[in-house]
């Protein structure tokens, strides 16, 4: 790659936080307007990315390697695949969307804040980016404190406590897969070559047992991020302490960085030990499936009840990930980019409606079909994608990862298209009481409708919510090639394992154009 | 008959500690003559030039090889960069000090040239190939530095530093002496050299005598815990920038002079001294760490921290390799920085009268002084160990260097530690960040010198966080010469 | 591995066209004109492009359908759009396609769902959301044409679903009354139930159908490869079945999952016609004929179906004797009637139950518009204790509802006589004489039922409280139009379906059969003309007896009624409570979910997890509180604790060597 | 032999003396007379030059200074306090041990042939002298410094004057 | 006359003993350093016993330089002792405990 596109796209926002800090604060409308404006270069880069992205090669492309630290063997090497693309384009795509829908929002420290949204982002594209695990790791903690930030200073009443769990939790999970990483960069040097490279460390030598202690050591750091009951506590309070901004991305993107992890680092470093593992992980998926959905129906507040209900979504994830066929994967990386819209879109809407009321008590409201039409509307179609109607986003990708986790393991995909039906009973519950019935409340018939501002932020999110709901063929296609090549990982490494002929038969029956097989090789070869 | 051994290799060995003790002694002599307090500043640069042309020397005439006066003293690559972390340490807590000393009504001048004699001790523990050099180091070092805690003549708590500094340091060294007695009893020898020879044949109890008895007294000088009681009394009472010479240079020095001692010459012994020295560092990093959190005193929480981080280091020093021992160095580079920029910023906070050193006081520092409360942030940062700074690749350094002499526990002891610690040091983040001031306050601009000391530590912490490389391969090239 | 599109000779002839997706595309354009029209409040638009969005849809497809005859029989149009999914072995275009099941469903749904529409005009003309009523309603018929029309599951699945939220949203238009939303959530919940089942059929199938080595959804691959499936794996397709019927008792209002349709009443009267009584509800019947290869090879499924299907006519239709409220009782008899028609499929007779759904779907509009017309007249009433004698203000709604209770009654030569025969006959053929005598007393029930309804209404002196009476008045033409339309359909739409060897014997069938499973598949033994003609003497005789009891209970001797409901009160009370169904659902599912949700939220999510949680962060504060004792500041205290450090650690060394 | 038990049963007394009296005068002067026969155990060390510094030294500067000082604070004999009693009997259970530990540290050793024959001179002046300025250089040179460092903080820490 | 040398290290170890016992009990600071001095001889003693056994004069040697040390050290505290006395009147080591916890 002659053109430096992808750290282009990586560190444009780190730029325009800089610059948006040298601005003048006052009046406010100076951050907001550079923030937004500053915040679309991205998005338009990431759109010259996708277009310049091959389709038929499964390996990372767009490949950058400059040796960074050589005495610890630290490449700044980034690259982008069918895992990444979709998420890096969700992040730059939802930013400018956050700060439009974030405008009123934020009243007071409105630079900093920009800043902050911006170095947020800047950090999340790299932890998509990085395919040096020092690297990687740098962005996953570069983009815990840009939260925690936003978090601590523009969120609720118990932002502090919510803030500090967040971290700590994170923290935890991070310590012991430094040490991991550390410990897998260790043993591969005894080969003689010190490397974080990832590519380079996919075939380090380890004894199963080793292979199985890092598995988790990196599966509980991801576990957490994901996350995964029953760690995942942090996430009712994060979301419903953040600002809308704040939460929008937490759901977003950061939470997808448990499941990325889970696909660019634990799966092909450690695929015995990452097979191996699938009656605990799978188990806690299903688990966090249902449980998510339970907890979710009884919330009062609405930020809450959605937040639960991530946990209940990324529990469909993992457990298309789990799947171990192409189906299934596919479906999860779908998912990820589907749950962010469509949750994205929720909290963006609870926002609305929060700047108006400044409560998010369900109890509340009640009858605003009456009263704010057109947010009903809005708020309906996001319902029901978050419901996975077909048609809307969220079908695609359920109904992908349920048909792949079914060949894997048919009981636990039969419980958890349980998840489907009480999916629709908290999120029609919520919705009945928000929009359905008489205005209980007097206050509520002097709320305004959304405004142009409002309108021109959530519709691209809708937009985007039914495109991959009409037409997801785009999207699976640069996803499915990558899955391939980590099918193929996958099986080479568990090739007699009883999860075998759950992913085996797929992958190599169903799967791997010769072009695939060329990716592999390549995905392979691409070491520093 | 007596031949007097000073040659070449002597000279180069001391010309560095003969520059700083030098202008030590000008500036001190120019305090004499002029006692005028016309432009007191000019001691301040007189003993800046000191520590830079001391600096240079190092960097000019430091060479791996034989050691000079019988071999008990070294230029070499353990030593430079131990006079470098040092020099520089005393160098900024030096900018930080006028402002500071005038707003608190401290008009001693001898405080420059004593933290100079300061530094030339902590330059002899660096250097030192021979336990008698070693003990005169840790003096000169520390009775300048019993002196600099109590310089605040009007503070009780000045006062009640230095004497609780003094009366310890004492007893310490009872029994560093003590132990020297037994290894010289057990080697007949003071000189590394010497020792590590004869330790093999000399009685394995007699040895492991001296050996305990030198692990307290230099686990004393480096706070490790039960030595570290001092520490937090002795920090939060000297003046600030004393405070801050002794949390880096200090510990840097001793941190060396006990790697150097207990490699070089105790080598033979590894196993026996490394299982101490696992517990010490565990013991040490947790009780930090722990004890940290429930500080409301900011002065006194960079003191339990800093405890903390001597067992980090500690735990570096048990892996006993060069790989540990360039981490242990380059770390103690990364300590410098962000610490004596923590210090930094607590000074700048500090008005005629009130110290403002409690948790309350930094409540919306963010607001107040946006540009110091960052820089604060990313010191507290680096502390925990947040990439991509300084005291981040530091402590992975660390890790890896622990993980690859074997001591899985110990790193995973180490990171569960930083995760602790990360606990307070985001709540005073917090405090600067997320609550509103306490009371409203005018921005006070911070001293010319304190700007530009608070720059060295935070251009320090950002590059080398990202730049490590140059400093660590020296480090383990120097430790790796050691032997 | 795409299942390769390429037909035997065998299979009929298969013409590619890009005429099919105009079909749902109209109405989809009208709901977006409808949209538009709502957010701007243009309401005079939906008045041009409701209705005539369907029109033009209903038009194409007559277009379609006539170049669907100019076929050879068995024939069919297909029209791929585009790919929608494709992954790995799986590949899911979106394609349309119209053979003669199609094509009866889809006249069903745009012919009568104009008619509906038109009727829509009238009834809904006063009220102000009229925008979004119909373009609901238009999204509804896209929907629902995306269902028949699809060729594949999947595709079946997005009108499944669509038509679901169309109904939830209808049902709950008038949403300020919060019992309409509950009764549009039930429903949308209940479908869900089967959907879930529905799905996992889906993988089911599609899955052994893989590792047959075509894995594909389409139904002509599904029912060409159904007999190698039959015999690799029976229990699969057991299972399937089995899972693709609970899908459908969900749509189709079937026990288990039929609570919601009752409910469901609470939308406007034209969606219960259109949605809750012609189209959406027969879903299932749709499905399963659609699958009908698939059923054949496993009898235990199918009897599973026939047995549901019947015990629901029965079951409904006894609830339906003692309502009062004139669309519930409308309710209850469209679930007992597309019992019948899930008998009919069950019992093997697949072009029986289709054609019983289309006479249903137009006598069932008929009747439901016609209890509309009474209730516009009425201004909402629809207690048919509280009507009576309104022959003489409202004398075409008389007549048409007449006409419908008639037809749905099983009179010769109406409508419903020819298919609930076809049904029973059938039923008896196949050997199931429980099934047949069960739905022989569901018809007589029947009869009476609606009859009872009518005499109430419309029969005998006025009971009308009297400021309802004075603007007592005939519809608009807008909604009369309709009901004799539908009325004359109700006459005459069975005649295609004659008895063998009448006439031109079973049209209907025969048109059908070269896409339904053949109806020997399942080993009928043929009877003879005579039985069919005493089966049928028995059915109408019973029809007769119903409908002759309500007219003594109701007409000539008022009142018989309320003493034998007296006499036997106990009955009376389970049928008025309607077998405590919903009562019994909700303590067994829904309280005890509501509890376990706040168990887990409030104990295992708030006190253990976050008890852990914060437990450590506590437990670590308080050890710092402790620790931090040590620090005495008494100096002499340090010095005793390095000596202590001093002492212990001579002494580890001593200990050790 | 006697005489070695003589003397340091005196030792060990005077030293005893110096921490267990109450009056500091009086444990300056336990001190003291510890030092000197320290010094004299000295000298049966063949350390002659040693012992002569250790009396004027110790004995004749460092207990002077002390007796200054403590006459300069016109100290008053401390009264025990429960803590002290308290801190006493650690402190006196810790230095047993240590003494215990430290004994066997001493006595491990292989029982020394009896006492080596020395060559001329040893603990002569001359012969230290050599030592200090061949091995010795550098730390004779550094306390040097020591001492400038000593007396700058001396007098930094005693100056009358406080400024403020 | 041979007294071995042991002896004087067990002399020495019991010197080294009462004055860290010293430093525990005693109140008064000045005693307390008092009883450090103890130590030092107890060390110097057994430098010396040592370089009498070895027949080494670095023990000697090394005594000198504690001899200077400790001169220093005592100068310094006495005069960080005076400076406490001006500031609050007592030299008690219990009663200077403003800094804890």
């Amino acid at each position: 790659m002659d053109f430096p596109l992808l750290s282009l796209i990586v560190w444009s926002p780190l730029g325009a936080a800089i610059i948006v800090s040298l601005l003048p604060s006052q009046p406010l409308s100076v951050p907001r307007l550079a923030a937004f404006g500053l915040g679309l270069i991205p998005f338009l880069l990431s759109l010259v990315m996708l277009a310049g992205f091959d389709t038929s090669v499964g390996a990372l492309q767009l490949t950058e390697t400059v040796p960074w630290m050589p005495s610890l063997g630290v490449y700044y090497s980034i690259g982008v695949d069918g895992f990444s693309l979709w998420l890096i384009l969700l992040t730059t795509f939802l930013t400018p969307v956050v700060i439009l829908a974030a405008w009123t929002d934020i009243q007071h420290r409105v630079k900093e804040f920009m800043f902050f949204m911006l170095l947020l982002e800047s950090g999340m594209l790299g932890a998509l980016v990085a395919t040096d695990l020092f690297l990687f790791f740098m962005y996953w903690e570069l983009m815990l404190f840009p939260m925690v930030f936003v978090i601590g200073i523009w969120g609720g009443p118990r932002r502090r406590y919510a803030a500090i769990k967040f971290v700590v939790y994170t923290m935890a999970g991070s310590a012991l897969m430094m040490i991991a990483m550390l410990y897998l960069v260790l043993v591969h040097a005894k080969t003689g070559q010190l490397s974080f490279d990832i590519v380079t460390l996919y075939d380090t030598k380890l004894s199963y047992a080793e292979e199985t202690l890092l598995f988790w050591a990196f599966a509980i750091a991801f576990m957490i991020k994901v996350p995964m009951v029953p760690f995942h506590t942090w996430l009712p309070d994060a979301h419903t302490e953040a600002p809308t901004g704040g939460s929008v991305d937490l759901a977003g993107i950061l939470l997808k960085m448990g499941a990325y992890g889970f696909l660019r680092f634990a799966l092909p470093m450690f695929p015995a030990a990452a097979q191996d593992a699938f009656p605990i992980i799978l188990a806690l998926s299903v688990v966090g499936i249902i449980y998510g959905a339970m907890v979710a129906f009884p919330q009062p507040d609405m930020k809450r009840l959605v937040a639960y209900s991530s946990v209940s979504h990324l529990g469909f994830v993992m457990l298309g990930i789990y799947a171990f066929n192409r189906v299934g994967l596919t479906g999860g990386v779908l998912q990820m980019v589907n749950h962010g819209l469509s949750t994205g879109g929720l909290f963006i809407l609870i926002g609305f409606i929060y700047d108006r009321k400044h409560t998010r008590q369900i109890s509340e409201y009640g009858g605003l079909w009456k009263v704010v039409p057109i947010f009903s509307a809005l708020f309906l179609v996001v319902t029901l994608s978050s419901i996975g109607l077909p048609g809307l986003n969220g079908f695609v990708g359920e109904f992908l990862i349920l048909l792949g986790a079914f060949r894997a393991h048919g009981w636990a995909a039969a419980i958890a298209t349980i998840g489907v039906v009480l999916g629709a009973a908290y999120m029609l519950t919520m919705y009945k009481h928000v929009v359905f019935g008489p205005v209980t409340k007097e206050e509520n018939n002097a709320l305004t409708d959304l405004t142009p501002r409002e309108i021109a932020a959530i519709v691209p999110v809708i937009v985007m919510i039914v495109w991959m709901g009409v037409y997801p063929k785009p999207f699976i296609d640069r996803i499915e090639p990558t899955v391939t090549v980590l099918l193929q990982r996958l099986e080479r490494a568990g090739a007699n394992r009883h999860l075998g002929d759950a992913s085996r038969g797929l992958a190599s029956r169903d799967g791997g154009s010769e072009a695939e097989r060329l990716a592999v090789v390549a995905h392979d070869g691409v070491a520093p | 008959m007596i031949e007097v051994v000073f040659g070449g290799a002597e000279l180069r060995a001391v010309t560095p500690l003969l520059v700083v003790v030098l202008f030590a002694t000008t500036s001190l002599l120019y305090e004499v003559f002029n006692d005028d307090h016309k432009d007191p500043s000019r001691p301040v640069w007189l003993s800046l030039f000191g520590l830079a042309g001391g600096i240079v020397a190092t960097v000019a005439l430091w060479e791996n090889g034989q050691a000079a006066f019988h071999g008990t003293f070294v230029l070499d690559g353990v030593a430079a960069f131990t006079n470098v972390v040092c020099l520089l340490a005393a160098g900024l807590s030096l900018l930080m000090a006028p402002g500071y000393l005038a707003s608190i009504g401290v008009r001693a001048r001898e405080v420059y040239p004593l933290v100079l004699f300061a530094t030339s001790g902590m330059m002899i523990m660096g250097g030192a190939r021979d336990l008698v050099v070693l003990f005169l180091g840790i003096e000169v070092m520390s009775i300048a530095a019993y002196v600099l805690a109590g310089i605040h003549r009007t503070d009780e708590r000045s006062g009640e530093a230095a004497l609780k500094y003094f009366l310890l340091g004492a007893f310490a060294t009872g029994f560093l002496l003590y132990g020297m007695a037994i290894l010289y009893g057990a080697t007949g020898a003071t000189s590394y050299d010497a020792i590590a020879a004869a330790l093999p044949k000399a009685p394995k109890l007699l040895a492991l005598g001296g050996v305990a008895l030198l692990v307290v007294a230099l686990g004393f000088k480096v706070s490790a815990v039960p030595f570290h009681f001092w520490a937090p009394d002795v920090y939060q009472g000297a003046p600030t920038s004393v405070t801050a010479l002794m949390a880096v240079g200090i510990k840097a020095a001793a941190v060396v002079g006990f790697a150097r001692l207990f490699i070089v010459a105790l080598g033979s012994l590894y196993g026996d001294w490394a299982m101490v020295l696992w517990w010490l560092a565990v013991l040490t990093m947790t009780v930090g760490n722990v004890i940290a959190v429930a500080q409301n005193n900011v002065k006194r929480m960079l003191a339990y921290s800093s405890i903390a981080h001597a067992g980090y280091l500690l735990a570096a020093i048990v892996a006993g390799t060069p790989r540990g021992g360039g981490a242990v160095l380059f770390y103690l580079l990364a300590y410098t920085f962000m610490n004596v920029g923590a210090f930094a910023v607590v000074i700048s906070l500090g008005r005629k009268g009130e110290v403002n050193e409690q948790f309350d006081d930094y409540a919306g520092l963010a607001s107040r002084q946006p540009l110091i409360a960052a820089a604060m942030v990313l010191f507290l940062l680096s502390l925990t160990g947040i990439p991509p700074l300084v005291g981040f690749v530091g402590k992975l350094y660390l890790i890896e260097a622990i993980l690859q002499a074997g001591y899985v526990w110990l790193a995973v002891i180490m990171v569960l530690n930083s995760a602790i610690s990360a606990y307070y040091y985001l709540r005073l983040i917090f405090e600067m960040y997320m609550r509103d001031p306490s009371r409203p306050e005018t921005a006070m601009e911070p001293a010319p010198l304190l700007i530009a000391c608070l720059l060295v530590a935070t251009v320090g912490t950002i590059f080398f966080g990202i730049f490590p490389d140059g400093p660590l391969d020296f480090a383990r090239d120097a430790f790796a010469a050691l032997r | 591995m795409q299942p390769e599109h390429a037909h035997t000779a065998a299979e009929a002839v298969v013409a590619a066209t890009s005429l099919l997706r105009w079909i749902p595309l109209l109405p989809l354009i009208g709901f977006g004109v409808g949209v538009f029209a709502a957010s701007t409040n243009r309401r005079s638009l939906v008045h041009v492009t409701g209705p005539g969005s369907v029109l033009l849809a209903f038009v194409v497809s007559v277009i379609a359908v006539s170049q669907l005859w100019a076929l050879p029989a068995g024939g069919a149009l297909v029209d791929n759009v585009y790919t929608w999914i494709s992954v790995g072995m799986l590949k899911i275009d979106l394609t349309f396609r119209v053979d003669a099941l199609t094509s009866v469903m889809l006249l069903i749904i745009t012919g009568i769902g104009f008619l509906i529409h038109l009727y829509a005009l009238g009834y809904m003309h006063d009220d102000a959301d009229e925008a979004r009523f119909f373009s609901y309603l238009n999204l509804f018929v896209a929907s629902m044409l995306v269902l028949v029309l699809a060729d594949s599951l999947p595709v079946v699945f997005i009108g499944w679903e669509g038509v679901g939220v169309c109904s939830y949203l209808l049902i709950g238009f008038w949403y300020q009354d919060m019992a309409n939303a509950d009764a549009g959530r039930k429903a949308m919940l209940t479908n869900r139930v089967g959907d879930a089942a529905f799905l996992i059929g889906m993988f089911m199938l599609v899955w052994a159908l893989h590792d047959l080595g075509a894995a594909s959804l389409r139904f002509e691959d599904v029912n060409r490869m159904a007999p190698q499936l039959g015999a690799a794996a029976p229990h699969v397709v057991t299972a399937v079945c089995l899972l693709l019927l609970i899908g459908a008792t969900g749509k189709s209002a079937q026990i288990p999952l039929y609570v919601w349709l009752p409910d469901a009443m609470a939308g406007p009267t034209p969606v219960s016609a259109l949605i809750h009584a012609a189209t959406m509800v027969t879903a299932g019947v749709y499905m399963i004929a659609r699958l009908s290869p698939l059923y054949v090879l496993s009898p235990a499924a199918l009897d599973v179906v026939a047995t549901i299907g019947a015990v629901t006519a029965l079951f409904a239709a006894t609830m339906a004797l003692v309502q009062n409220d004139l669309k519930k009782i409308l309710a209850y008899s469209t679930i007992s009637q597309i019992g019948y028609m899930v008998l009919g499929v069950g019992v093997g007779s697949f072009s029986g139950g289709v054609f019983h759904l289309m006479t249903h779907a137009c006598f069932k509009a008929l009747l439901f518009l016609g209890a509309g017309s009474v209730m516009h007249a009425m201004s909402g009433e629809l207690d048919v204790h509280k009507m009576g004698g309104l022959k003489k203000q409202l004398p075409t709604t008389r007549w048409t509802f007449l006409v419908g209770c008639l037809a749905i009654a099983g009179v010769p030569p109406l409508a419903a006589f020819f298919s609930k025969d076809m049904i029973l006959e059938a039923a008896f053929a196949s050997g199931h004489v429980v099934l047949w005598l069960i739905g022989l007393a569901a018809a007589g029930m029947t009869a009476f039922y609606m009859f009872r309804a009518y005499f109430l209404a419309f029969e005998g002196e006025s009971r009308v409280d009297h400021h309802a009476a004075h603007h007592l008045h005939e519809s608009p033409s807008t909604m009369t139009i309709p009901l004799m339309v539908l009325a004359v359909l109700s006459i005459v739409a069975g005649w295609v379906g004659l008895p063998h060897g009448v006439l031109w014997g079973d049209r209907f069938g025969h048109y059908l059969a070269p896409v339904l499973a053949p109806h020997d598949a399942l080993g009928h033994h043929e009877i003879g003309g005579g039985t069919v003609l005493l089966l049928t003497l028995v059915t109408t005789g019973v029809a007769a007896l119903g409908i002759f009891v309500a007219y003594s209970f109701y007409l000539k001797s008022p009142g018989t009624a309320d003493r034998l409901a007296e006499r036997f009160r106990g009955v009376y009370v389970v049928l008025w409570n309607k077998y405590w169904v919903d009562e019994i659902y909700d303590r067994l599912i829904i309280t005890p979910y509501v509890i376990f949700s706040k168990f887990f939220w409030k104990v295992v999510d708030a006190m253990l997890i976050d008890g852990v949680v914060n437990g450590a962060g506590v437990i670590v504060g308080k050890t710092s509180d402790v620790w931090r004792r040590l620090e005495s500041g008494n100096v002499q205290h340090y010095a005793a604790a390095m000596m202590l450090g001093a002492v212990v650690t001579c002494g580890v060394y001593w200990w050790l060597s | 032999m006697i005489a070695f038990y003589f003397i340091a049963i005196l030792t060990l007394a005077s030293a005893l003396m110096v921490v267990l009296h109450r009056n500091p005068i009086y444990s300056a002067l336990g001190l003291v007379n510890t030092l000197f026969l320290i010094a004299v155990s000295f000298v049966m060390l063949d350390a002659e030059l040693i012992a002569m510094l250790q009396v004027i030294v110790y004995a004749g500067a460092i207990v002077i200074l002390f007796l200054f000082v403590i006459m300069l604070l016109n100290v008053e004999t401390e009264v025990r306090t429960a803590r002290v009693s308290r801190l006493g009997t650690a402190g006196l259970v810790l230095a047993l041990l240590l003494a215990l530990e430290l004994g066997v540290f001493a006595l491990v050793r292989e029982p020394s042939s009896g006492t080596p024959e020395l060559p001329a001179g040893f603990g002569s002046t001359e012969l230290l002298a050599e030592t200090l300025f061949s091995d010795g250089m550098l730390s004779f040179e550094l306390t040097s410094l020591l001492l400038l460092v000593a007396v700058v903080g001396a007098v930094v820490m005693a100056r009358r004057k406080v400024e403020s | 006359m041979n007294v071995p040398v042991e002896n004087y290290l067990v002399l020495a170890a019991l010197i080294f003993a009462i004055g860290c016992a010293g430093v525990l009990t005693r109140r008064n600071v000045i005693v307390i350093l008092m009883s450090v001095e103890l130590m030092l001889n107890a060390v110097n003693l057994t430098f010396v016993a040592l370089s009498r056994q070895l027949v080494s004069m670095t023990g000697q040697m090394i005594v000198f330089f504690v001899m200077t040390v400790a001169a220093a050290e005592v100068a310094v505290g006495l005069a960080i002792f005076l400076a406490i006395y001006s500031q609050r009147r007592t030299v008690n080591a219990d009663e200077i405990s403003l800094l804890r916890w």
